[in-house]
C-alpha cells in the first residue's frame, strides 16, 4: 500500500493529522443529523396542540401510569439521569484512557478504557429496560409523536452508542497490539474514538432535559 | 517533511502478493476506485436514459404500445406494451432519482473527483484508502437496492424524485425500497465527502497553497461540504419517512386524512411540509453539487484550450464558495406554493436573487477568459463551451421561477422541467463529457478520436435543445408536469401539445448520437492513438508531473514541489509556451 | 493541544475530574429545576442554557476545542450556521404560513 | 417578447393576472437581453480568437470592467424586480380581500382524483364536517344534523363562480397533497392535507364557450394526470339563478345534501371515472 502523508504526525500548516480532521468533519455532520431530528421536534411540537397530551383511550389503558395525560411524564426520569450520570463518567474515562496512554501507562489505559466499555454496556442496559418498560405498556413509537420522536431520537442515539462500544471495544482488545509497534498512531486513534464518544455524551446531553424534562 | 521522505520503495515488496480482487475489484488505489464508479455511473446514465425514452414514446404516443421493449415490460407495468399510469410514475420517480443520486453526482464526484483530484493536488492518493473503498461499494449496494426495487409487488417507488408525503408514506413496498436505497447512497456520499475534505487540506504537497489549486479541486472541495453537511437531514427525513410506513408512525402525516375512502386511523399530527423542508434543506444544495464539478471540468478545459490563464480566477474562487454557503439558505424557493406568507417568501426570493450573483461571476469569468486566447476546438473544449450557453439558458431560467410571484403559474410546470434539464442535461452532462474525452488519455495514455466525438458533440447539441426548449413553451401555457398522457386532457394544453412528439423523435434520435461515443470510448482504450504523457500541454500536476497513465502506487515517480499558480500558459516570460505548476523550466508548445 | 510534559498532562487530567464533578452537579440542577413550576418559556430557557454549558464543557475540555485548530474552528462555524437555519427555518416557515391548520 | 411570452400564456380572466404576465415580461426581457448580449460576444470571441486566426494567446486578457459593471447591472436589475415587484405581488396575493369587498366564500377539497367543491349556500356558513360521515355519497362527510348545512351546494369537478366579484377559495385536501391550478386565472396553490389555505382572486371574465379548467399540478398517485375539474365563470344572474336552482333541489324536500345526478352527469367522462376511482 501507498504511505498517506500525515497519518501520524500533524501536518504544519493545519496543526492537524488526517484522522483528526476526519473525525471532525463526520462530527460536523452529526451535528446536522441530529440538527435535522431536533429541529423536527421542534416543529412537530409547536405544531400539534395535542403534541404532548396522551389520547383518553391510551391513558385509561395505562391504568395506574395515567393520573397524568402528559407524554413526558410516562418517561423515567429517575432512570434517564442515572444514564446521564454513566455517560459523563464514560466520558472521563475515556478521557483518562487517552491521558494514561501520553503517560505510557498501557495498563491504566485497559482500565479506563475498559470501564468505559463497561459504562456504554451500562447504559444501553439502562436503556433496555426503559424500552422494556414502554413495551410492557403497549406504548409503541405509533401511539403519538412524542413517543415516536422519543424512539427515533434515542434510539439513534442508542446505535451511536454501541457504534462507539464496538470501536472502543475493538480498541481495547485486538486492536491495543498497536501500541507495542506504533504508540503514537494508536495514541491518535484513542483521541479519534475520544473525540466520536465525547459527542455521543454531548448530544445525550441534550436529548436529556429536552425529552425529559420539558 | 517534504512527502518525498515517505518512502516507496520500502513497500515494494507488498505490491507482488496483492490479488486480482484486491486490485481491480476492492482496490484502495483512487484511481482504480475512480474508474468503478465512472463506469458504474455511466452504465447508470444510459439506463436512467432509457427509462426516460419510454416515458417520452408514451407522452408522444400516449396509449400505443411501446416499440422493442414493450413486450418483456409485465403485465403489471404495461400490458400489451402500453403503459400504465403505475409505471409511468415509477419510471418518473427512478429516472429523477437515478439521474441524480446514481449517475451525475457519482460521475462527477466519485469518478472526476477520486480519479483527479490526489493527482492535481500531487497526493499519492485520498487521504483514506479504506474509506474510498467502501463508499464505492456501499454505492454500488444503494444502486442494486434501488435496481431491485424495480421488481417487488407493486414495483418501485413511484411517488416522484421528491417522494412528498402522505402520497409515499401510503405508496407500494417500492418507496420502502428507496428510502432504504437512499440512506446508503447518502452514506456512501459522507464517507466521500470525509475524505475529499481531508485530502484536499492535507494531502496538498508543497507549495501548492490555497490561491494555486486548480478550480476544479476548489470546486470539488465545496462541494464535499455541500455533501456533507446537506445529507445528513435528508437521512433523518429517510430514517422518519421508513418509521411511518413500517412502524405507523405519524411523522408526516397530519390528523383525519381520508385515503381512497378510509379514514386513517394513525396518531396523526404530523405534518406534510416537514418533509419538503428537509429534503429541499439538502435537494438544493445537491443541484449545486450537481452543477459545481462540472464549472470545474469547463474552468480546467478552457484554460487548457485558449493558452491562457482563466480570467478572474480568485473571483471565481470566492463566487464558488459563497454560492456553496448560499445554496443552505434558498431551500424554500421550491415551496413557494405550500401557503408561504410574505416576510418568509420575501427572505427566499431575497436569497435565490443572491445565489444567482455568484453563478453569474463564474461564467462571466469563464466566458471573458475566452478573450485574447488561441482557442483550439478539440472535442472536450467543443463539449466545454456548449456548456457555457447552455447553463445560461438554464439558470435564466431560475429567475422567474425563482421570484415567488412569477413562480405561480409556472410551478410545478414544464418549465420548471426545461430550467433544470438545460443545466444538468446540456449543462452538467456535457461538462461529464468534456471531462470524459479530456482525461481519457490520463487514464489509458491514449487519445479519443476528434473526428467521434465531434460526431459525437454535434447531433447531442442540436438534440437537447430540440428536447428542452418546447419545454419552456409548455411550460408558460401552463402544462403540468408528471402527465401520463402529458397534457392530453387539458384544453390550455392543446396549443401546444403537438411539440411532444417533436420533443420525443429528438430524445429517440439523441441515444442514437451516443453510440458514437460508446464506440469511442471502447475502441479507444486499445486503438486509440498513443499520445504521451501530455498530450494537452498542460500545466497542472495531474499532466505535467505523472506519466499517463499514472504510477500505480503512488501516483508521481517523484514526488513534485510546487512553484506557481495553476494555468501559466503562455506567461510574458515565455510567450510561445507554458510553465507547468512543479516546473522549473519552462516547457515548449509544439506543433 | 496538550501539553507534552508529564507533569502539564497530569494537571490536565485533573482538570478533567474538575468538569465531571461540574457536569454532575449541573445536570442534578437540570432535573432540580425541573421539578419547579416555571412557566414553559422560562423552563425552555433555563433547560437549554444548563444544557449549552454542560455541552460547551465537554466540547471545549474533553474534546479539546478550547486549544483546537483554526481549520476546525472553521468547519465547526459553518456546520453551526448551517445547524442554526435547520434548527428554526422549518419552523418559522410553518409559523410564516398563511395556512390555518 | 410580449407577443413571444404572450403567445404562450394562456388566456387571462383574472384582476391580478396582467401583474403577473407583466413581471414575467420583464424578467424574460432582462434574461433576453443577458443571453443575447453574451451570445453575441460568445460567438464573436469563438470566431476572432480561434487558434487559426490568433496564434499568439494574451496572458492578460480582458483588462476592462465592463463585466463587472454587467454584473452590478444584473444585480441592481434583479434589487429592482424584487423590491418593485414580486415582494408587492406576493403581498397582495397573500393578503385577504379588502374588508367591504364582500368576496364569494367557497371551500375546495381535493382528493384522489378529483375536487371536490362546496358552497355556503344562501345562509352563507359552510355546514359542519366530520371525517367518520365521509362515504361515496358524501365525499366532504358534511353533517345532516347541522342547521348550517341544510342549504349547502356541493359539486364535484365543476367549479363555478359569479364574475367580477372576489373569490376566496378555502383549500384543503382529504389525503394526500395536490395543487389547485386555474392556469386562466393565474392561480397555483398546494392543497395540502391539514391545512386550509385562503386562495384569493377575482374573475374579471365570463368563460362563455371556453372550456377553463382545473389543473392538479401536483402528483397526487396514478390518477394525477387526469385530476382535471371544469372552471365556470358565469355573469352574476346566471350564477343566482343556478345556485338557486342547486338549492331548491336539496332544499325541502330532501335536506341532505348530496351529490345531484345531473352534476355528475354534467361532468365530462374523465370527472365520474375521477369518481370512481376515489371510490375504489
Ligand atoms: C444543477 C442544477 C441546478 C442549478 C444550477 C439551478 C440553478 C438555479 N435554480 Fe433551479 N432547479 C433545479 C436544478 C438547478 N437549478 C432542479 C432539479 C429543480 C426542480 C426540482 C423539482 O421540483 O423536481 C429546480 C427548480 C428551481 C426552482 C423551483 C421551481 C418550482 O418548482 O416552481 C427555482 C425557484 O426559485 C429555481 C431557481 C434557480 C435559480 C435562481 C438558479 C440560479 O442559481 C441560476 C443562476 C444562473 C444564472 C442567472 C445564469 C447566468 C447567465 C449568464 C450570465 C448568461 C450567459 C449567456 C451566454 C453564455 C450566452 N430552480
Ligand atoms: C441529473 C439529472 C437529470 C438528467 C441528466 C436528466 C436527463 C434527461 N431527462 Fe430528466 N429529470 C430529472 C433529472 C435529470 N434528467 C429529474 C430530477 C426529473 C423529475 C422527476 C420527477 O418528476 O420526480 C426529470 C424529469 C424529466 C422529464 C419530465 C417527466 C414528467 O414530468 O413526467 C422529462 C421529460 O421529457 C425528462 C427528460 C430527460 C431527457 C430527455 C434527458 C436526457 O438529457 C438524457 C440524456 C442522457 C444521455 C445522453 C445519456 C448518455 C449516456 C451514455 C453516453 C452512456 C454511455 C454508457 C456507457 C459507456 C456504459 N426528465
Ligand atoms: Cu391531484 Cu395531482
Ligand atoms: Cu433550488
Amino acid at each position: 500500500m501507498v504511505e498517506i502523508p500525515y497519518n501520524v504526525e500533524a501536518r504544519p500548516d493545519t496543526g492537524l493529522y488526517n484522522a483528526k480532521l476526519g473525525i471532525w468533519l463526520f462530527l460536523a455532520s452529526e451535528v446536522m443529523l441530529f440538527g435535522a431530528l431536533f429541529s423536527s421536534y421542534v416543529l412537530l411540537r409547536t405544531g400539534d396542540p395535542n403534541f404532548m397530551t396522551i389520547p383518553h383511550e391510551i391513558a385509561e389503558h395505562l391504568g395506574g401510569h395515567g393520573e397524568s395525560h402528559v407524554w413526558s411524564d410516562q418517561l423515567n426520569v429517575p432512570l434517564a439521569f442515572l444514564n446521564t450520570l454513566v455517560l459523563i463518567f464514560s466520558s472521563v474515562t475515556m478521557v483518562m484512557s487517552w491521558v494514561s496512554l501520553k503517560l505510557e501507562d498501557f495498563g491504566k489505559y485497559k482500565l479506563w478504557m475498559g470501564l468505559t466499555c463497561l459504562c456504554a454496556l451500562g447504559f444501553m442496559v439502562i436503556k433496555a429496560i426503559e424500552y422494556n418498560a414502554k413495551f410492557s405498556h403497549d406504548l409503541f413509537p405509533s401511539s403519538g409523536n412524542f413517543l415516536a420522536i422519543y424512539f427515533t431520537m434515542t434510539g439513534l442515539h442508542a446505535l451511536h452508542v454501541i457504534g462507539g462500544l464496538i470501536v472502543n471495544g475493538y480498541l481495547w482488545g485486538p486492536g491495543a497490539k498497536m501500541w507495542k509497534t506504533e504508540p503514537e498512531r494508536f495514541t491518535n486513534r484513542i483521541e479519534v474514538a475520544g473525540l466520536y464518544w465525547h459527542f455521543v455524551d454531548l448530544v445525550w446531553i441534550f436529548l436529556f432535559p429536552s425529552l425529559y424534562l420539558l | 517533511m517534504s512527502v518525498l521522505e515517505t518512502h516507496p520503495e520500502d513497500h515494494e515488496h507488498v505490491h507482488h502478493d496483492e490479488s486480482w480482487l484486491r486490485k481491480y475489484v476492492f482496490s484502495q488505489d483512487h484511481k482504480v476506485i475512480g474508474i468503478q464508479y465512472g463506469f458504474t455511473a455511466l452504465c447508470f446514465l444510459l439506463f436512467g436514459f432509457l427509462l426516460m425514452l419510454m416515458m417520452r414514446w408514451q407522452l408522444a404516443y400516449p396509449g400505443q404500445p411501446i416499440p422493442i421493449v414493450g413486450g418483456i415490460l409485465g403485465a403489471d407495468n404495461a400490458p400489451g406494451g402500453i403503459m400504465l399510469p403505475e409505471f409511468y410514475n415509477q419510471l418518473g420517480a427512478m429516472h429523477g432519482t437515478i439521474m441524480v443520486f446514481l449517475a451525475i453526482v457519482p460521475l462527477a464526484v466519485g469518478a472526476f473527483g477520486n480519479y483527479v483530484v490526489p493527482l492535481q493536488i500531487g497526493a499519492p492518493d485520498m487521504a483514506f484508502p479504506k474509506l474510498n473503498m467502501m463508499s464505492y461499494w456501499v454505492y454500488a449496494t444503494g444502486g442494486v437496492v434501488m435496481f431491485a426495487s424495480f421488481f417487488v409487488p407493486g414495483g418501485a417507488a413511484n411517488s416522484g424524485w421528491t417522494s412528498y408525503p402522505p402520497l409515499s408514506v401510503t405508496a407500494t413496498a417500492g418507496q420502502s425500497w428507496w428510502l432504504l436505497g437512499m440512506v446508503l447512497l447518502i452514506t456512501s456520499s459522507l464517507l466521500g465527502s470525509v475524505n475529499f475534505i481531508v485530502t484536499i487540506f492535507q494531502l496538498r504537497v508543497e507549495g501548492l497553497t490555497w490561491m494555486r489549486l486548480p478550480f476544479f479541486v476548489w470546486a470539488q472541495l465545496v462541494t464535499a461540504f455541500l455533501l456533507l453537511l446537506a445529507f445528513p437531514p435528508l437521512e433523518a427525513a429517510g430514517f422518519f419517512q421508513l418509521m411511518d410506513r413500517v412502524l405507523d408512525t405519524s411523522f408526516f402525516m397530519p390528523s383525519g386524512l381520508v385515503v381512497s375512502g378510509e379514514v386513517v386511523r394513525g396518531a396523526g399530527g404530523g405534518s406534510p411540509l416537514l418533509w419538503q423542508h428537509l429534503f429541499w434543506f439538502l435537494a438544493h444544495p445537491e443541484v449545486y453539487v450537481l452543477i459545481l464539478p462540472a464549472m470545474g471540468i469547463v474552468a480546467e478545459v478552457i484554460a487548457n484550450n485558449t493558452r491562457k490563464p482563466l480570467w478572474g480566477y480568485k473571483s471565481m474562487v470566492y463566487a464558488s464558495i459563497f454560492l456553496g454557503f448560499m445554496s443552505f439558505i434558498v431551500w424554500a424557493h421550491h415551496m413557494f406554493l405550500t401557503g408561504m406568507g410574505t416576510t418568509i417568501s420575501t427572505f427566499f426570493q431575497t436569497t435565490t436573487m443572491i445565489i444567482s450573483i455568484p453563478s453569474v461571476i463564474i461564467l462571466s469569468a469563464l466566458l471573458l477568459s475566452l478573450w485574447g486566447g488561441s482557442i483550439r476546438f478539440n472535442t472536450p473544449m467543443l463539449f466545454a463551451l456548449a456548456f457555457l450557453p447552455m447553463f445560461g439558458i438554464g439558470g435564466l431560467t431560475g429567475l422567474p421561477l425563482g421570484f415567488s410571484a412569477t413562480d405561480i403559474h409556472l410551478h410545478d410546470t414544464y418549465y420548471v422541467i426545461g430550467h433544470f434539464h438545460y443545466v444538468v442535461a446540456p449543462g452538467t452532462i456535457f461538462a461529464m463529457f468534456a471531462g470524459v474525452y479530456y482525461w481519457f488519455p490520463k487514464v489509458t495514455g491514449r487519445r479519443m478520436s476528434d473526428f467521434l466525438g465531434k460526431l459525437h458533440f454535434w447531433p447531442s447539441f442540436v438534440l437537447m435543445n430540440c428536447i428542452f426548449m418546447p419545454m419552456f413553451i409548455q411550460g408558460l401555457a401552463g402544462v403540468s408536469r408528471r402527465l401520463y398522457d402529458g397534457g392530453m386532457q387539458y384544453a390550455h394544453a392543446q396549443p401546444v401539445l403537438h411539440w411532444n412528439q417533436f420533443m420525443s423523435i429528438a430524445a429517440f434520435c439523441l441515444f442514437f448520437a451516443q453510440i458514437p461515443f460508446v464506440v469511442n470510448l471502447f475502441l479507444s482504450i486499445k486503438r486509440g492513438k498513443e499520445c504521451g504523457d501530455n498530450p494537452w500541454q498542460a500545466t497542472t500536476l495531474e499532466w505535467a508531473a505523472a506519466p499517463s497513465p499514472p504510477v500505480a502506487h503512488g501516483n508521481f515517480p517523484q514526488t513534485p514541489v510546487v512553484h506557481r499558480g495553476p494555468y501559466e500558459y503562455s506567461p510574458p516570460e515565455h510567450p510561445k509556451g507554458f510553465m507547468p505548476q512543479h516546473a522549473t523550466v519552462p516547457a515548449s508548445e509544439e506543433g | 493541544m496538550t501539553g507534552h510534559s508529564v507533569e502539564e498532562i497530569k494537571q490536565e487530567a485533573r482538570k478533567y475530574w474538575v468538569v465531571f464533578v461540574a457536569l454532575v452537579a449541573l445536570t442534578v440542577i437540570t432535573v432540580g429545576v425541573s421539578y419547579l413550576d416555571l412557566s414553559t418559556g422560562m423552563a425552555v430557557f433555563v433547560a437549554l442554557l444548563v444544557a449549552c454549558v454542560k455541552g460547551g464543557l465537554v466540547a471545549g475540555v474533553f474534546m479539546h476545542l478550547i486549544s483546537e485548530r483554526q481549520a476546525i474552528f472553521a468547519i465547526l462555524l459553518l456546520t453551526v450556521i448551517f445547524f442554526v437555519v435547520l434548527m428554526f427555518g422549518p419552523t418559522f416557515g410553518r409559523i410564516g404560513s398563511v395556512g390555518t391548520s | 417578447m410580449q407577443g413571444l411570452i404572450g403567445k404562450y400564456l394562456p388566456e387571462n380572466a383574472a384582476a391580478h393576472g396582467p401583474q403577473l404576465d407583466h413581471m414575467t415580461m420583464i424578467v424574460h426581457w432582462l434574461m433576453l437581453v443577458l443571453f443575447v448580449g453574451w451570445g453575441a460576444y460568445f460567438i464573436y470571441v469563438l470566431f476572432r480568437f480561434r487558434s487559426g486566426r490568433t496564434e499568439q494567446a494574451d496572458y492578460q486578457g480582458v483588462k476592462s470592467h465592463y463585466s463587472t459593471y454587467a454584473e452590478v447591472g444584473v444585480a441592481v436589475f434583479e434589487a429592482v424586480l424584487l423590491v418593485g415587484f414580486a415582494i408587492p405581488a406576493w403581498a397582495a396575493w397573500v393578503s385577504p380581500h379588502p374588508e367591504d369587498a364582500d368576496p364569494f366564500m367557497v371551500r375546495v377539497v381535493g382528493e384522489q382524483f378529483a375536487w371536490n367543491v362546496h358552497y355556503p349556500g344562501p345562509d352563507g356558513i359552510f355546514g359542519a364536517r366530520e371525517i367518520d360521515l365521509v362515504s361515496s355519497s358524501n365525499a366532504l362527510g358534511l353533517d345532516p344534523d347541522d342547521p348550517a348545512g341544510a342549504d349547502d351546494v356541493t359539486t364535484i369537478n365543476q367549479l363555478r363562480l359569479p364574475v367580477d366579484r372576489p373569490v376566496t377559495v378555502l383549500l384543503s385536501s382529504k389525503d394526500v397533497i395536490h395543487s389547485f391550478a386555474l392556469p386562466v386565472m393565474r392561480v397555483k396553490q398546494d392543497a395540502v392535507p391539514g391545512m386550509e389555505v385562503a386562495v384569493r382572486f377575482t374573475p374579471v371574465k365570463v368563460s362563455g364557450d371556453e372550456r377553463w379548467e382545473i389543473g392538479c399540478a401536483q402528483l397526487c398517485g396514478l390518477g394525477h394526470y387526469r385530476m382535471r375539474g371544469f372552471l365556470t365563470i358565469l355573469s352574476p344572474d346566471e350564477f343566482q339563478q343556478w345556485i338557486d336552482g342547486e338549492v331548491a333541489k336539496r332544499m325541502p324536500p330532501e335536506p341532505e345534501p348530496t351529490v345531484a345526478p345531473e352534476e355528475a352527469a354534467a361532468a365530462d367522462e374523465a370527472a365520474a371515472e375521477a369518481l370512481e376511482t376515489a371510490e375504489s
